[in-house]
């Protein structure tokens, strides 16, 4: 509203300077050809190589190909990026916002609520019709990670994948600590006793759980969120927000003791590369206990491409689940705990073919696109079962937390105003690692909370 | 205008009436030709500089959001926004921090350092010169993108050059002393600007005046209070007010500390981009950069006062 | 005699640690990218060149060197032209609230650079129909950096003695011609320095042309120096070494030529 | 060549401040004119005025017989030196002395052959393809006559083109500039602050001040027959004496001394008026012994010249100067009387000479 009268203002100036236009490539054209484009944060040669090389060299020959067969003349186009999570989040929202963008779009789940609340994306009901509610592949996905699309009730947008996070160790340091190779704490308390062990063994670094605002939302999803699971607590729930519960007092305890403790690197939680460097101590043997997603597994210890490989990762690399504080006292009465995340992919509801973007979508959901995606080394839990069931075979880790994590895990609210929410988290760790008493650290966020969410009265008693 | 008459007869010649008018300047420009060889630059900075400009002001007006419902409807605010930043603490921590990223890294680093590396090499010629002048331009023409790994690998605790050298493997400078080090980083990034401007600015300075100084017995450092001061003042206005301008706005540290740690090295123009990009609060976010522009003003017109009153 | 000597040693002295303070951060960009597991260490190069074949091969890099040098030259050349003729107009002739202006426009430019301004210029772009292309880039980028430039070459040019015009114009030449012969070259040190300031600001630019240009193949360097992180945000340092050097190594080039052609340097003064 | 003339021309700066105040003066043809003065006396003003650096708030501009008044300075057809030369530091002294050319649009081979023929006239080929940095100031100097007479224009504007040289130079250079001048016979105008070079070198001058012409003449009469005091203090390189005198019938009462009434103002003054008595000291002899309408003092300094001395007697407490040959001078203390010459004496009314 505000910013149409400018636009008014700025198409005088442009004629007054008569600058000619400059060419904008658009979809449609005459006759019965349709151009479609996909965009990731994905780039070959750079971010997520192997999915935008997926895109580029199997989705839309493909795609294309089965269009012909239908008898449609359909050119897809795919537009790579391929920098920081909230770069990409910023163009895509001011494309959005001026009807820009590409067809179909990638977005991080928990950007739905926001960017539903914008209006820059659409339920697919409405803007695709019943087609998409009716798709086919919904049978396949858990109800837990349909939720991650479904926004006030609603379908926004087909989930891509999920994750889960467990508590990596490093065996061969444990059996130097006298530890059992098939680690699995019941209890926080085995976690500590275990830490000091290794401490006592001589480990440089016991236990690694992210904390402070150096690591963003790594802290919050691979450390705040899931121990406050196993404490009992939620975020937000039932639109209550949680603040300076007893379950936020024992998360920000559990900091405590460990980094005030000895048990951790206050330090390493500040550096601006903090959670580089700690995969990269994790590869060194110089860290026990890591809380991290199976991103790590893939992606960092990876022995074939990882950023801090360990050749021997099926040997040393052990994994357990995050347990409770005490069995029994996680969130749904759970003994294990664990977090979710997942992407999102959605038509833009600035697009002139709708119909065709969806079908492009839905394809590359489609059982055989995502068996070529996670094909030669790329293997990531997908969202639908009949896949995961295969690919994840020969995948320990994978299966692991499809099977056995991911029936425990939870979301974070996809609610504007969670990524403000996240900050103050990781502010009240920092304040934690850095030797502020927990009660008091849960007081202040608390108090942060309020100016946030929009006072007390959105906060559970 | 008048024509020819038969010749010498002064007398002879038939005045015009008023004479025609035409400009004095130097070039003989005229307001007309002046205004059309100006008409371009300003042209191009009233839609692309003061049209947005005057556009994040209003922003800041408001509570515009990169997403959510405030992002399709945003409301008018008033001056909210100013009087959350005002009674922010983190807000004022930034400020502060800033005042001492460009006291320190400008004001001090860049304008001492360039001026003694301008005035050490101000009478020599030869590979020395091009050499140390060489380097300290590389420091201001690589990217940032680059540079700042550079510093990150430099000043890295455990594998970095700097402990290394000093024999203190595990220093953490970008922790324990992250406004040292942004400044420091800024002072080495920045210096050849100053470097030039106050080369060129001693090139006026008539060698006859500093020798007649020294002839007068003038100590070093009274020559230059009595007579390379009071010549290259204006210089020191113009880059003073650039490089603190620039320095104000200087997005840099974020490379290096982004921010951190807990906000240690947070200066205004890092602020701002994590309320704007990292948080997409944008209506607060140009408030913010419209409270640096009324400090940057501030600033501007203290140096003018403090240079330009003494003439 | 002894007092020279002093001087000397502490002239040589102080040389030497500038040097090194201006040196020992550039190291680590002169052997990483030749080392085939660089690290944050600065350590004797095993010169291979498998990190470069990487960089080639990479569908986007070498291409994004190019645009690089599209959008500098481009934003360059306009910066230079624009701001010497107003900056020349601005100096000779008496316009009325002149220095205010420019120091309004001067603080203006500083919000144009911050992140807040992100919203209004893509906006703008959107409503020129600017957006995804070279010359809207270049545009706004001008706009940006004109007061600055203008404001630095004011100062040259108001050093410069107005005889030179004024001879010029006795014998006749037209205000565009005494730009042309006169003004120019006597100021060229300054535009020089103008030109390459405004290649090393367009050059590290990485907000504006992110925001502004969607298609990857018109990206400059600086995105695509950004993308060489993995889907952790991991820098790959093989990579991100061997492009920020070859990154480098353009601008570098650039000041090289200009400091030759037309001796790098502020206004000097008329060298007499 | 052409003829300078300048009609009631009035130059206002805005501000109000007034730099020519309606000013008449004909420059006729080969003439070489000085414009003599006091810094910020206008010379310059004017100057430029004629050139058209400076637009005339009033009157008129006329050179050549063309009213130039609203003409630009490029379309007069004139050429001038500036203070600095305003060479062009980023030319070779060919091309520089081809500039003017180059903007009439003569051909590269032409202008270049021009330049040369005009630097060898001035002795520059060996300079030819210096740049002026590498020149010294007599031959920057050069330079930039040699740019001026590539014009060929009707008339020459020189700006104080003497005063960036070392005074040693300064005297050659004016004798050559005096030679060149004759041999081109180009109507030249020069602005020059320094009395002894508008007086070695004009054939006419006007000395301003304010921005009034307070006198025109050739150098002989300006230098003897200075038309008020003002001309009068400024004109000469020692000062003239201007006293304080008071007519008694036939004398005048100078200094409680009485001196006869100059030649050239009998029969013009009324007894008992107060007047000021002038006489340079060159046109006062010096004598140890009393004499007829002397000036009688002690000496209280005496000023080595080279060739002569310039004695300063206290004359009741009024300082009086005379020029005395070498050998000659008097000692310091000693009671001496000056005889101004009655021919060359003068006297001023309310500071205007009284003259038939």
């Amino acid at each position: 509203m505000v910013l149409r009268k400018r636009s008014v203002v700025a198409v005088l100036a442009a004629s007054a300077l008569g600058l000619a236009g400059c060419g904008q490539s658009s979809g449609g054209g005459g006759g019965d050809a349709i151009e479609l484009t996909i965009s990731q944060n994905a780039i070959a040669g750079g971010k997520n190589a192997a999915a935008a090389d997926h895109i580029a060299n199997w989705v839309i020959p493909k795609f294309e190909e089965a269009q012909k067969a239908k008898g449609k003349d359909v050119t897809v186009k795919f537009v790579p990026s391929g920098v920081d999570d909230e770069q990409y989040k910023t163009k895509l929202s001011l494309d959005l916002k001026s009807g820009k963008g590409a067809d179909v779009i990638d977005i991080d789940g928990i950007w739905a609520g926001e960017f539903a609340e914008a209006g820059y994306i659409k339920p697919l009901g409405e803007l695709v019709g019943p087609e998409a509610e009716s798709w086919d592949g919904w049978q396949q996905i858990p109800e837990a990670v349909q939720g991650l699309a479904t926004f006030e009730g609603k379908k926004y947008a087909l989930p891509v994948g999920t994750d889960g996070r467990v508590l990596y160790f490093n065996k061969t340091l444990f059996t130097k600590a006298g530890l059992p190779a098939d680690w699995q704490p019941k209890s926080w308390q085995e976690i500590l006793d275990a830490a000091a062990k290794l401490k006592s063994s001589g480990v440089p670094v016991p236990i690694q759980i992210n904390a402070g605002t150096a690591m963003g939302e790594a802290t919050t999803m691979q450390g705040v969120l899931p121990l406050l699971a196993g404490a009992g607590g939620e975020v937000q729930k039932d639109g209550k927000w949680t603040g300076a519960s007893q379950a936020m007092k024992d998360t920000l305890g559990l900091y405590q003791k460990i980094y005030g403790g000895g048990l951790g690197d206050p330090k390493l939680q500040q550096e601006a590369k903090g959670r580089d460097k700690a995969f990269q101590q994790f590869a060194e043997g110089k860290i026990g206990i890591l809380l991290e997603g199976d991103y790590f597994w893939r992606g960092v210890v990876n022995p074939k491409d990882g950023v801090a490989k360990m050749d021997d990762r099926d040997q040393v690399v052990g994994y357990a689940k995050i347990p409770a504080i005490e069995p029994g006292k996680g969130i749904r009465g759970q003994d294990f705990v664990s977090m979710s995340g997942g992407a999102l992919r959605t038509v833009n509801p600035a697009t002139k073919h709708p119909k065709e973007a969806f079908e492009l979508l839905a394809f590359t959901l489609s059982p055989e696109a995502l068996k070529e995606e996670t094909k030669d080394g790329n293997v990531r839990i997908t969202p639908r079962t009949d896949v995961n069931k295969e690919i994840l075979a020969g995948e320990p880790l994978l299966t692991y937390i499809s099977e056995e994590v991911l029936p425990l895990t939870a979301y974070r609210p996809p609610v504007a105003v969670y990524p403000q929410v996240s900050v103050a988290l990781q502010e009240a760790t920092a304040a934690v690692a850095g030797g502020t008493p927990a009660d008091q650290a849960a007081a202040d966020y608390q108090k942060k909370l309020e100016g946030l969410v929009g006072g007390a009265g959105n906060i559970a008693a | 205008m008048a024509q020819v008459t038969s010749p010498p007869e002064p007398a002879e010649v038939v005045s015009p009436a008023p004479a025609r008018r035409y400009s004095s300047d130097a070039a003989g420009l005229g307001r007309l030709r002046a205004g059309a060889f100006v008409a371009p630059a300003l042209a191009l900075i009233a839609v692309f500089l003061v049209f947005p400009a005057l556009w994040v002001i209003y922003l800041g007006l408001t509570n515009y959001r990169l997403t959510g419902v405030a992002a399709a409807e945003p409301q008018f605010v008033g001056l909210d926004n100013f009087v959350k930043a005002l009674t922010d603490p983190e807000f004022w921590d930034s400020t502060w921090l800033t005042f001492q990223f460009v006291l320190g890294s400008a004001v001090i680093g860049q304008v001492v350092l360039g001026f003694t590396l301008a005035w050490m090499l101000k009478d020599r010629r030869g590979t020395l010169k091009s050499v140390v002048e060489g380097l300290v331009i590389l420091a201001w023409i690589l990217p940032s993108a680059v540079v700042s790994f550079l510093w990150v690998a430099l000043l890295d605790r455990d594998a970095g050059t700097l402990n290394a050298l000093l024999g203190i493997p595990g220093f953490a400078w970008l922790l324990d002393y992250p406004m040292l080090s942004i400044i420091i980083f800024n002072t080495w990034r920045g210096t050849a600007f100053s470097m030039m401007l106050y080369g060129a600015a001693l090139g006026n300075v008539p060698p006859s005046h500093l020798e007649s100084a020294r002839l007068a017995g003038a100590s070093g450092w009274q020559q230059l209070r009595d007579v390379v001061f009071p010549h290259i003042r204006g210089h020191i206005l113009t880059n003073l007010l650039l490089i603190s301008l620039w320095t104000f706005n200087d997005f840099s540290p974020f490379l290096l500390t982004a921010g951190g740690p807990d906000g240690k090295s947070e200066v205004l123009a890092v602020h701002v981009y994590k309320v704007a990009l990292q948080n997409g609060d944008l209506g607060y976010g140009a408030a913010i950069s419209t409270v640096i522009l009324l400090i940057n003003l501030v600033v501007a017109v203290f140096y003018l006062r403090l240079l330009r009153s003494k003439k | 005699m002894t007092r020279t000597w002093a001087g000397r040693i502490g002239f040589y002295t102080l040389i030497a640690v500038l040097l090194a303070f201006f040196t020992i951060p550039l190291l680590w960009l002169a052997a990483a990218p030749f080392t085939s597991d660089p690290s944050y260490e600065v350590r004797m190069p095993d010169f291979t060149f498998e990190n470069f074949q990487t960089i080639i091969e990479h569908p986007y890099a070498l291409w994004s060197l190019v645009n690089s040098l599209i959008l500098a030259i481009g934003t360059a050349l306009l910066v230079v032209v624009l701001s010497a003729l107003a900056a020349y107009a601005l100096s000779r002739v008496r316009i009325p609230g002149r220095d205010a202006l420019l120091y309004a426009l001067l603080l203006l430019s500083s919000i144009i650079t911050g992140t807040a301004a992100m919203v209004p210029l893509f906006q703008l772009a959107i409503e020129l129909n600017l957006i995804d292309s070279h010359t809207g880039l270049i545009l706004i980028m001008t706009g940006g950096l004109l007061p600055a430039a203008i404001f630095m070459i004011k100062d040259f040019m108001d050093a410069t003695p107005k005889s030179y015009e004024e001879s010029a114009r006795v014998f006749g030449a037209s205000p565009l011609q005494i730009v042309r012969h006169v003004v120019t070259p006597v100021v060229r040190p300054g535009l020089a320095t103008i030109a390459v300031w405004t290649i090393a600001n367009v050059w590290g630019n990485f907000l504006m042309p992110f925001l502004l240009l969607s298609d990857v193949e018109k990206q400059p360097a600086a995105v695509i120096m950004y993308t060489l992180y993995t889907e952790g945000g991991q820098a790959n340092l093989k990579v991100l070494s061997t492009f920020g050097l070859l990154y480098s190594v353009p601008v570098v080039l650039m000041y090289l030529f200009v400091s030759k052609k037309y001796g790098f340097r502020f206004h000097g003064g008329i060298k007499r | 060549m052409a003829a300078i003339e300048l009609r009631g021309l009035t130059k206002v700066y805005p501000g109000g401040v007034k730099a020519l105040d309606s000013l008449d003066l004909t420059v006729p043809d080969g003439e070489f004119f000085a414009l003599l003065g006091p810094s910020g006396c206008g010379k310059t003003t004017l100057l430029r005025t004629i050139a058209g650096l400076e637009t005339a708030t009033g009157g008129a501009v006329v050179i050549g017989g063309r009213d130039v008044t609203g003409v630009q300075p490029g379309g007069r057809d004139i050429a001038m030196v500036f203070q600095d030369y305003a060479l062009f530091p980023h030319m070779d002294v060919s091309d520089n002395i081809a500039y003017p050319l180059r903007i009439k649009k003569v051909a590269k081979a032409a202008r270049h052959a021009k330049a040369a023929e005009v630097g060898a006239r001035l002795g520059l080929e060996q300079l030819m393809d210096r740049r002026p940095g590498q020149l010294s100031g007599g031959q920057q100097q050069r330079v930039a006559l040699a740019r001026v007479m590539a014009t060929q224009a009707q008339a020459f504007l020189f700006d104080e083109p003497l005063s960036n040289l070392d005074a040693r130079l300064r005297l050659e250079a004016r004798t050559f500039l005096k030679k060149l001048q004759r041999e081109l016979g180009v109507t030249t105008v020069f602005v020059t602050h320094d009395q002894a070079e508008a007086l070695a070198m004009a054939d006419r001058m006007a000395v301003m001040e304010a921005g009034h012409i307070r006198q025109i003449g050739t150098p002989a009469e300006v230098f003897q027959r200075p038309a008020n005091t003002f001309v009068a203090g400024f004109i000469g390189s020692t000062p003239m004496n201007l006293l304080d005198a008071v007519v008694r019938g036939d004398t005048l009462e100078v200094a409680g001394c009485k001196v006869p009434v100059p030649a050239s103002a009998r029969g013009l003054l009324t007894d008992g008026e107060k007047l000021v008595y002038g006489v340079r000291p060159e046109y006062m002899t010096y004598s140890a012994q009393p004499a007829d309408g002397s000036l009688a003092g002690d000496v209280v300094i005496l000023e080595n010249l080279g060739a002569s001395h310039l004695v300063t007697l206290d004359v009741d407490d009024v300082l009086v100067q005379a020029v005395v040959p070498e050998g000659h001078e008097p000692a310091l203390g000693e009671r001496g009387h000056a005889v101004p010459r009655a021919d060359r004496a003068l006297v001023y009314r309310d500071g205007e000479l009284v003259s038939a």
